[in-house]
């Protein structure tokens, strides 16, 4: 069966690489190497990206809104572990292994422990390519992801150094305070309490906008991504080889992880894709921002090479169908 | 007309520490400020955050005391890890009263 | 029968309080409170409101090319002595009561008698969620209740005021070019005309755009309505309560002398509904402009706090499910 | 059969007339003559155009993907001729007729060789609305008919001016990057790579967001190029009669031999209408940067004036139905 | 390089005024201006029409007599009831005979 | 405060400018650079390509000989055929040594 595995991943990787999505992404990288003027307003971008996490927290709210609380307990739990426990291996990682300083390395481990909202939504629009069924709740478990990995990872580097940086934010209350209100997440956790208390009715009065046109509007991001991705890319040259390894190893780890914890807990084929691919991605809109504030003498170019750089191309491409093989791999021996 | 000369203090910087540079500016004695969205490249070619725009570019009118309290605070507190310039320039306003 | 109405006033409250496009307005507000750093792009809200207003046009100018003229008379008529009467009213009332200077109660008798494009998108949103028939050619009366309202306000204050303000728009000539070439008012007559002309053939060419996103749209364009309300809540200390109650007691009188001439005027259920709430609210977009231009003595927290930080809120709250009982409780006499 | 045909066109320039996209045109020239405070805020024009260039290339793309080479050899080669016969007879009636000069001369023929995205839509939203059907690659011919005749308008210019002007971008090279990785033409053509690569299927996805919205995005767009193209009328004021004369003359001149050139090559009636409005039609995206670059001693206001103060309006107006009238006779007569 | 100096007078205005402060600029002898879009806060917190977008920036390099006029022209017409700041500054312009 | 006198070079030209002016004024020895998008009004009317977006206003801090060496190269290369403007002010900045 394994050679049927894997022509199936292969196939799979064709139809991820060659969805508009992903096109536009390999496009906006395309303009940036020949240099072309082309450059996607400021406005669009930002509001592209409250759209994204708007349209993502709605659906899950109005999902959420008919799930039984006992069907979430186990997969809330798996998320919440891979939250806690996945900024603490890499920030030790980083530390043993690669021997960067405290300060970049819980950075770093920031950055893995949470969600890039772009994958996972990659990820979402693939399952449903695929006609792979996946729970509906899933966007709830990206903001359980999201915020314990980061305040972990902070609370480490706080607790190990000395002084805070001048200008760095004080007392874990405002690092709290910025993380929760930090627009991404706001947006995020706002669609969803919407879309849960609107429920499906609710959803149904908007979804000409916030259903039906998301892929398109993923087009016109992606775009955007490819030139900020390639912009990165000279950043890569500055962090070194050991970096862009733990790039794209640190995905197939933590998303193996990630797959193992869903499936234990009961997601179905669809939703252990999905958390392992969530466990696989970096985040590069809440993480960059709570870091910069919290501990800005880390180096952007660390963990910002790391993550758009290396990793986020990589999951696009590579990681998505291998936690798709890996998730029926496991579906099948249980 | 009659006019009175005073500083006008700008400041560049990732557009992450808006917030903080208006209240900090404010509590060291500004009465008023204005904000541009700017971008630029400096020594330090990355900004953290993509979201978050690009750069700002805060100016406000001071007195020459004031000014000097800004650059201080800046100095100390966010020139070291931040992508922040800052500069002073002299400019002749009307109604000075309203600044100080 | 009044319990049974009084339930039936509760239901539409909670679905006027829980449809996305509400829950949008009040994630605005506590964005506000929590301090988050949300900011929607200036370049977003701007296209929001063109397209809105225009949709709005659109929508109201196809149906329009569908109306018999015998049709729209009385409505009309009952629209246009709203326009007059209105004004004239809040302003007695605002000097007289309130004891405010001649600026500031004309610029409040401006706000009052013009109409919130919001509120009134509002109100037909929840219409059509009851499946309330309303006419189609209501935003053709939007225009004709929005332009003499603010004309008649300026006018008291210009007999009234001995010389102008200096840097005032001079002449009324001058007031009604701005009035009428405003963006607001411009795009919803362009839109008007646009629909009229083109028919309901027209408007079909454009509904994927127009007409059905539209109510998704809504909920970005609350989402900063409810970030700039509550960065009004402020002005209202400044005030004082008796702006206060009269921001409250306004729309329950306009309103529901709006919605009686509605009903003698022949309008359904749904329209008198709608006329109603278009007397009840006061205007955030149109008038603001002129008022700043005529009158920039008035006090833009008195009008701005009454109008936006009081009459918005209780219109989208209270308004609309009163406006609605009131008109079947008259159309059932009569 | 003539007054039939006649009256055919008459109905056509009504239909076209009074479509919402049209009208959105003269709505947007009305506000500059009123001079209403109305602008759309740049970041919308901007995402607007990159939009639109971006759909056309996607659905030309996935048409591409399903049309056999042999289908497509005649077209290409009459649209190639085009590129190369256009900007050199223009060049020859601007020097010789118009008495301009070479920099002059050479970036109208640039202007006139190249195509307007707009006037093209607008050709296959009439298209549309009657019902003709269009062969899907004719985004792929705008394309080949933008590149060559910039680069031949360029080259001639190059060949008869001693020196380049100070601060024009030097070498041919240059210029041929500047082209191809100019904005508009990068995403026309990614676009196209997009949409052959993902084929229908890719398509389908982004459909809500691509596809059925399109007209009604050209609605908004079109307001804007109203203002433009109002701005531009006094600038007819400074070029005089002879390039009025030349912008009404061009597009018929162009366009029959555009139509004629089409219905050679096998094209339908649709397909010839629409490559003859493309032949007709002046560009105001890309040639305007790539000669401000390579030509910038070359008045804007007349090659400006020219393509968008007067040819723009005119191919709306009568050029489309012009065009759609002669295809038809020509296909009657083979 | 040879430059000339020349003075630089800024506005800083509720977006409202963009219209009427450059026809009066120009009207008092301004060959040319520049625009940018600002946000600020200053002793009037509020601003009219939210929909008006907030603050405009509006530069324009003049002679010190044209400079002069503009600025009584501000503050007897828009400093009483607009949010309006304005100050002026020395710049070395390049071709000086334009801006005169 | 310490600070240091240095030339601010403004320079105010079509938006299609503005790849090419960031790297001539980095050629000729600027360290960085803050770009605005603004709009305008000169003696030129005329603005080319309508997408372009308006203006730009690209403004560096640099050493007074880089000032001149920026102005001398704009006057030459931009200045027949293209709508830009450039001026020159004194600045304080702070941590001068950047900027050189
Ligand atoms: N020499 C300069 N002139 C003008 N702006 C500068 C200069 N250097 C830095 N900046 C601005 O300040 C920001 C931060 O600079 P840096 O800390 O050097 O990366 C840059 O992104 C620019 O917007
Ligand atoms: N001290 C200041 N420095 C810089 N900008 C100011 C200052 N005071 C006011 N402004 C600007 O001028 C606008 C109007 O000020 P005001 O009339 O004081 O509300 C504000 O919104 C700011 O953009
Ligand atoms: N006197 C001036 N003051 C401020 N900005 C100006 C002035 N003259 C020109 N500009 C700016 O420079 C640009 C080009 O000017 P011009 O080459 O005269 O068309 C204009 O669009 C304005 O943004
Ligand atoms: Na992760
Ligand atoms: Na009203
Ligand atoms: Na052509």
């Amino acid at each position: 069966m394994l050679p049927y595995r894997l022509v199936d991943a292969l196939d799979l990787l064709r139809l991820n690489l060659l969805s508009p999505m992903v096109l536009a992404f390999v496009l906006g990288m395309v303009a940036v190497f020949v240099r072309s003027d082309l450059r996607l307003p400021e406005a669009l971008y930002t509001s592209l990206s409250i759209y994204l996490l708007l349209s993502i927290g709605l659906k899950g709210g109005a999902e959420l809104s008919e799930t039984p609380f006992a069907t979430l307990v186990l997969p809330a739990l798996a998320t919440l572990v891979l939250g806690v426990t996945i900024p603490v291996v890499v920030y030790a990682v980083m530390r043993r292994v690669g021997r960067f300083g405290v300060a970049d390395a819980a950075a770093v481990a920031a950055h893995y422990g949470s969600v890039s909202a772009v994958t996972f939504t990659a990820a979402i629009t693939t399952m449903s390519a695929l006609d792979v069924r996946v729970e509906g709740f899933m966007p709830a478990l990206v903001a359980l992801l999201e915020v314990p990995a980061i305040v972990v990872a902070l609370s480490i580097a706080r607790s190990r150094l000395e002084v805070s940086a001048p200008g760095a934010a004080s007392g874990r209350a405002e690092v709290w305070r910025e993380l929760l209100t930090g627009r991404s997440l706001f947006v995020l956790l706002g669609g969803l309490v919407i879309g849960a208390l609107g429920g499906k009715a609710g959803l149904a009065q908007v979804a000409p906008f916030f259903v039906d046109p998301f892929k398109g509007a993923l087009v016109l991001f992606l775009l955007e991504m490819g030139m900020v991705a390639a912009g990165r890319i000279r950043d890569l040259k500055k962090v070194g080889p050991f970096v862009i390894g733990f790039g794209l190893l640190a995905p197939i780890v933590n998303g193996s992880v990630g797959v193992l914890l869903a499936t234990l807990s009961g997601l179905s084929i669809g939703g252990s894709t999905i958390l392992g691919v969530m466990a696989a991605s970096a985040s590069y809109i809440a993480a960059p921002a709570a870091v910069r504030i919290a501990l800005p003498q880390a180096n952007p170019a660390l963990y910002l090479g790391a993550s758009l750089g290396v990793t986020f191309p990589f999951n696009l491409s590579v990681g998505i169908p291998l936690m798709y093989a890996l998730s029926r791999a496991l579906h099948g021996l249980m | 007309m009659k006019t009175v000369v005073l500083k006008r203090v700008t400041i560049i910087a990732e557009a992450l520490l808006e917030e903080r540079l208006v209240r900090d500016v404010k509590r060291l004695g500004a009465r008023g400020h204005t904000v541009t969205e700017v971008r630029g490249e400096g020594s330090r070619g990355v900004r953290a955050s993509e979201w978050e725009g690009h750069n700002v570019k805060l100016e406000s009118i001071v007195s020459p005391d004031v000014a000097d309290r800004v650059l201080e605070h800046l100095a100390a507190t966010y020139f070291p890890h931040f992508a922040v310039i800052a500069y002073v320039e002299d400019v002749s306003v009307v109604r000075g009263e309203k600044y100080v």
